[in-house]
């Protein structure tokens, strides 16, 4: 199978068969707080994306330069997270020099990516599934997509129930939930969809 | 035949029953006499009210001038009898509010004021427009289908623009009322004289007169009245409302859309209700001022009419002229039953903007009870402007008056279409128009406090 | 008395999961089984615990500008050296627990606990509040599991508790079920604290 | 202020006749030809099935209303649609405690908790079918019946072997699968009942079937692209079903006609897709599904041109 091919598919399973909220269970805490309008998820996700892609490569490269030669890979967590926290401040610095439209956008959310676990997770998944380099870089930024794809869905449906009326035991937090478990039985349907073709 | 047809949205309401037009169509306009006394509002008109100009006990003459406009945007006020003016005090108004209104003692005599001067066709084709416009406005003219424009505003077009179209509104899509067929098919003659009078103010290319095809006897009689007027033109078009409602005639007869938030000149057009026309050519050809119209008094009275009326008359006299209620009535609307506003007594005065009386009974004015909102979208398909009201309404209600603008609430026509196809009973114009009240508020807010910062 | 308001604000008040709602990935992710819950609830609170002690100990010594990367480190240490004991002696459990034991280093609790406590008490209060934290926490985490656990399998901690007839609802054990689980879980939870509240504020 | 003579209300002062107890009747009645079908071709225990679910939502309504404190509204028969749509895609051989659960599902979670009728973003009988389908899949797939105990595949299943049913065994449901989706004249019938009555327009089904067709047509085939049977994908599995019933559910599809078409076009797509290489035989309920999820998407950014906007003159 031709290798753009590959990719496609590589893309395809990690946003709808393995989304990484709706069945890896990363950066739930983003998915619920981010995700109360449509204009803020996107910008959240564009951001989750970029630091993904970034931090998979970086965490990659330290760690089969680094870790692996001096047989330290007990410490993968401890610098992973920091080689994270760093990465996005960093990039917050960065984006604030290089374009004030686009810090102004996402700069709040960008301290809030070191928690998001779905970067850490990913990262460590990386290293876990034994990718190179490539499938690395492409986990991140699939990842990342797939991340932006499941809080745009969300926000969608959360904007719509603000014009609803939900009873009050369940305003909030809980309707939010709900509303995320039944939108991952719609993504139920998409297991299998790529086992074929990998 | 090829019928004309706005391009979106539209509802047909109570089309295949015999209630509506039915109840009066049939019926001839028989004059209805005056009662003692007339209460005539200063406030007949979109824009600026009138200032009473009589004292108590002056006497007046038909056609008088009792009320002057105070800007430019309004029309005087006649006196519709001839009599005593008794007082001049506040009144309920058909708008709901306490007003002005000019009460006169009808002697019987109708003695017509000696100042009004009517003019043959001779004297009319050395008339320029701006002559002819200012005859418009002393008589007084104002739309008469119920929106109640001034209509010398409507033919002072601005330098910028060009009007090549002028387009008559014979539509009368609103069910009940039949006051525009019947003038169609009793004054004809009339109605050609007020455009042939309106074309020579505006010279337009072409004036279009837009009928439904409900009314194939109107449509007839026009096209006789208009052969060998230059220009005119009978254009038929598929019964759907809102017809009648400027921008979608304007759409239906020429093809033209008149841009979101502007006025039809902005289209080339004016549009022009036939009652208007009729009053234009009185006015000029007579030189009667607007001081009477004609009326559908229909729904839950005894005998439905379509009634001459003089302005000033109560709803409580034109009622029993009908041989007054029958059954358990519940609702009593200025206009139709669509757009028109209801009133909580009937002892409010008939404007010149008053094209019906309606009475429902209980069986029909029941105020349903909503339920949720289904998003089935049907008001989304029957919305002539192409909005999605439901999503307007439902921000409205969680006072997201960002969202409501979103969604362009105010280019909403209030035409009723979405309250009526919805199946779950929900009062969605009434969402709209207090979005819109808002949304204008809010709008007035900003702008008076950029002008501040200016200062 | 402090100890007491300690232990309530761990359980009840400042629940970390239905009231605060954080950590929600864990508790979504390992609640499938009640012995999962457990033990994901224990190393959290485990890892609360030593954090919090240890940076009650250093507070005065944290330069507040370096403040968060240091939390972030020492969290990150305990993280660690629960992974490894969990590696050499509870090798199942790791196995189904997954990429959520490295993960506890980003479970907003643990920071948020350390930066809004232990940074500021002594090392005793910090203590209790790590474990009384964790173990709200982990009180969560099992009545979530364990409802998943019975609808979704008709076990408990593995052992079967709805007869032979019952016939598990799978979904519970899937992705769904946690959301929905978790989100009337916090509903519950919620009603019957503010119905308490509200009793003893009219007692009051 | 004294007692006013008349009542005053925001106009318009007529409504239309269609309310949403009308319509829901009229979904109802659209639902008979299938039932009746399931009557003669799986015998009495499918409409056991049937009273199931709709005791099952119908309970659970009433419950949920009483535990809000909201006025009672099983009268506007919406829990009814919900069980009979939801029991037409159960298989004629469930145990009866099945779709019970699966109405109480589909009333009490995947609608009540969002504020009842109108406000649920996924459609209940579908959800409550994927629900029922992934706790137990066996029972959800079981279609062998006591009236010809011959088969035991789906017409999907039986394509994906290679040994496809006729096209009028399709068209008659002389086949297997769930209960109200295996005769397509009955359900035809049933559509253009509702066409008629105006219940239902056809931007949605027009989409999905296209979008069905076109996909199986262009990928289904297994001997290359342009090799696959569009007629055999409409009239096999739920295809019908989800289009004229399910993928246009009032309130868990788009509202504006552009966004109606591309919603079913889409989800016919999506079925496709997950029919050919997805895990499960049958796509239609977790395509829908999916799109339901992207409606406030769709209805939020795709809006019917205003009247007079970017169009000057």
């Amino acid at each position: 199978m031709s290798e753009i091919l590959r990719v496609l598919i590589i893309v395809i399973n990690a946003v709808l068969v393995e989304n990484v909220v709706m069945s890896k269970f990363l950066g739930i805490c983003p998915f619920l707080g981010v995700s109360k309008k449509i204009d803020t998820a996107v910008s959240m996700g564009i951001a989750v994306t970029f630091v993904l892609a970034l931090s998979s490569v970086i965490t990659f490269l330290i760690h089969y330069s680094i870790l692996v030669p001096m047989g330290m890979e007990y410490m993968q967590t401890i610098v992973f997270i920091l080689v994270i926290a760093a990465l996005v401040q960093f990039v917050e610095m960065f984006i604030k020099k290089a374009s004030p439209a686009l810090y102004k956008a996402l700069g709040i959310y960008l301290p809030l990516i070191t928690t998001n676990c779905c970067v850490l997770g990913i990262a460590i998944l990386n290293i876990q599934n034994g990718y190179n380099l490539f499938y690395t870089l492409l986990a991140g930024i699939s990842g990342g997509i797939s991340f932006t794809f499941a809080i745009v869905l969300f926000a969608g449906i959360r904007e719509r129930l603000d014009t609803s009326d939900i009873p009050p035991a369940l305003q909030g937090f809980p309707i939010a939930l709900i509303s995320a478990g039944l939108m991952s039985i719609a993504f139920l349907g998409f297991s299998g969809l790529t086992s074929g073709l990998l | 035949m090829n019928l004309l047809k706005f391009s979106r949205g539209g509802v047909s309401p109570l089309h295949s029953e015999h209630e509506g037009k039915t109840l009066t169509e049939k019926k001839p306009v028989v004059e209805l006499p005056a009662g003692k006394t007339v209460s005539i509002p200063m406030v007949q008109n979109l824009g600026a009210p009138c200032r009473p100009v009589v004292t108590v006990g002056q006497e007046v003459g038909v056609g008088e001038v009792i009320g002057e406009p105070l800007g430019f945007v309004a029309a005087p006020v006649h006196a519709s009898v001839s009599g005593k003016v008794i007082a001049v005090r506040d009144l309920l108004h058909v708008n709901g509010k306490l007003l002005p209104h000019v009460i006169i003692e009808n002697d019987g005599e109708y003695r017509v004021n000696s100042a009004l001067k009517a003019h043959t066709w001779e004297e009319v084709a050395a008339l320029s427009p701006e002559a002819l416009g200012k005859i418009v406005l002393d008589a007084g003219i104002v739309g008469a289908g119920g929106a109640t424009f001034p209509t010398h505003v409507k033919l002072s077009i601005p330098a910028d623009k060009k009007v090549d179209m002028l387009v008559i509104n014979g539509a009368e899509c609103e069910p009940f009322l039949t006051a525009d067929y019947r003038l169609m098919l009793e004054q004809s003659q009339d109605v050609i004289d007020g455009i042939r009078l309106l074309m020579q103010i505006l010279s337009p290319d072409k004036a279009l007169i837009g009928i439904e095809d409900n009314k194939p006897k109107a449509i007839e009689a026009m096209q006789q009245a208009g052969k060998g007027v230059p220009g005119v033109q009978v254009c038929v078009m598929r019964t759907k409302y809102p017809q009648g409602s400027e921008k979608q005639l304007i759409e239906a007869c020429t093809g033209r859309q008149v841009p979101s938030g502007k006025l039809p000149a902005d289209a080339g057009c004016v549009v022009v209700n036939v009652g208007t026309c009729a009053a234009v050519a009185d006015a000029v050809l007579r030189g009667m001022p607007m001081v009477s119209r004609i009326t559908t008094v229909t729904g839950a009275v005894r005998e439905p009419k379509n009634v001459r009326v003089r302005i000033g008359t109560s709803f409580s006299e034109a009622i029993d002229f009908c041989g007054g209620y029958e059954g358990d009535v519940k609702k009593l609307i200025s206009g139709g039953p669509m757009m028109g506003v209801t009133q909580f007594d009937d002892g409010v005065h008939i404007v010149k903007g008053t094209s019906g009386i309606l009475v429902l009974n209980a069986g029909y004015a029941n105020y349903p009870d909503e339920s949720s909102c289904l998003h089935c979208g049907k008001c989304v398909y029957a919305c002539p402007m192409g909005l999605m009201p439901l999503k307007i309404d439902l921000w409205s209600r969680k006072k997201n008056w960002e969202m409501a603008e979103d969604y362009l609430a105010m280019n909403c026509i209030e035409c009723g279409s979405c309250s009526y196809v919805c199946p779950s009973k929900r009062h969605i114009v009434q969402g709209i128009r207090l979005a819109k009240a808002e949304i204008g508020r809010i709008r007035r807010e900003k702008a008076a406090k950029q002008k501040e910062g200016g200062k | 008395m402090k100890f007491k308001s300690i232990v309530k604000n761990g359980i009840i008040t400042e629940n970390p999961t239905f009231r605060l709602v954080l950590g929600t990935c864990p508790t979504i992710a390992v609640s499938t089984s009640a012995a999962n819950g457990l033990g994901m609830g224990l190393a959290a609170t485990f890892v609360l615990l030593g954090s919090n002690l240890v940076i009650s100990l250093l507070r005065n010594f944290i330069p507040d500008k370096v403040r968060i990367p240091a939390f972030v480190v020492i969290i990150a240490s305990f993280v660690t050296i629960v992974e490894l004991l969990m590696k050499a002696f509870l090798p199942a459990l790791n196995e189904s627990l997954g990429i959520f034991i490295p993960l506890i280093v980003v479970n907003c609790i643990i920071l948020a606990r350390a930066e809004a406590f232990a940074s500021k008490n002594g090392p005793i209060a910090s203590a209790a509040d790590g474990i009384f934290m964790g173990l709200g926490f982990t009180m969560s985490l099992v009545i979530i599991s364990s409802i998943r656990e019975i609808l979704g399998a008709g076990t408990w901690f593995g052992a079967q508790v709805l007869g032979a007839s019952f016939q598990p609802a799978t979904m519970f054990a899937q992705a769904p079920g946690g959301f929905i689980v978790f989100g009337f879980y916090i509903a519950a939870a919620n009603l019957i604290v503010g119905y308490f509240e509200k009793r003893k504020g009219a007692k009051a | 202020m004294e007692q006013a003579k008349f009542v005053a209300s925001s106009s318009p002062h007529v409504r239309g006749r269609q309310t949403v107890q009308s319509i829901m009747l009229d979904v109802c009645i659209a639902l008979l030809p299938s039932a009746l079908f399931a009557l003669y071709r799986f015998g009495a225990y499918s409409w056991a099935v049937l009273f199931s679910c709709v005791a099952g939502s119908m309970i659970t309504e009433w419950a949920c209303n009483k535990l809000m404190k909201k006025p009672n509204s099983l009268k506007d028969l919406s829990a009814v649609v919900t069980g009979l749509m939801l029991g037409m895609c159960c298989p004629p051989t469930v145990p009866l405690w099945l779709p019970f659960v699966g109405g109480v599902f589909a009333i009490g979670i995947v609608k009540m908790p969002f504020g009842g009728l109108g406000h649920n973003f996924l459609n209940p009988a579908l959800a409550a079918r994927a629900f029922l389908l992934a706790s137990w899949p066996s029972m959800m797939t079981t279609w062998s019946n006591a009236v010809d105990a011959v088969s035991g595949a789906t017409p999907l299943e039986a394509y994906k072997l290679g040994q496809p049913a006729g096209y009028s065994d399709l068209l008659f449901g002389h086949v297997d699968g769930s209960i109200g989706e295996v005769c397509k004249i009955a359900l035809l019938v049933g559509a253009a009942y509702l066409i008629i009555r105006k219940v239902i327009n056809l931007n949605t089904p027009v989409g999905f079937v296209v979008g069905v067709a076109g996909f199986a047509w262009i990928f289904g085939g297994y001997g290359g692209l342009f090799t696959g049977d569009p007629l055999y994908a409409l009239l096999s599995g739920g295809a019908l079903m989800g289009a004229f019933f399910m993928c246009n559910d009032y309130t868990t599809s788009p509202c504006t006609p552009a966004g109606q078409f591309l919603m079913g076009l889409l989800a016919g797509i999506l079925t496709g897709v997950i029919r050919r290489f997805g895990a499960y035989v049958e796509g239609v309920t977790y395509a829908i599904l999916f799109l339901n999820v992207c409606t406030p998407l769709i209805d939020r950014y795709i809006r019917p041109k205003a009247f007079g906007e970017g169009k000057a003159k």
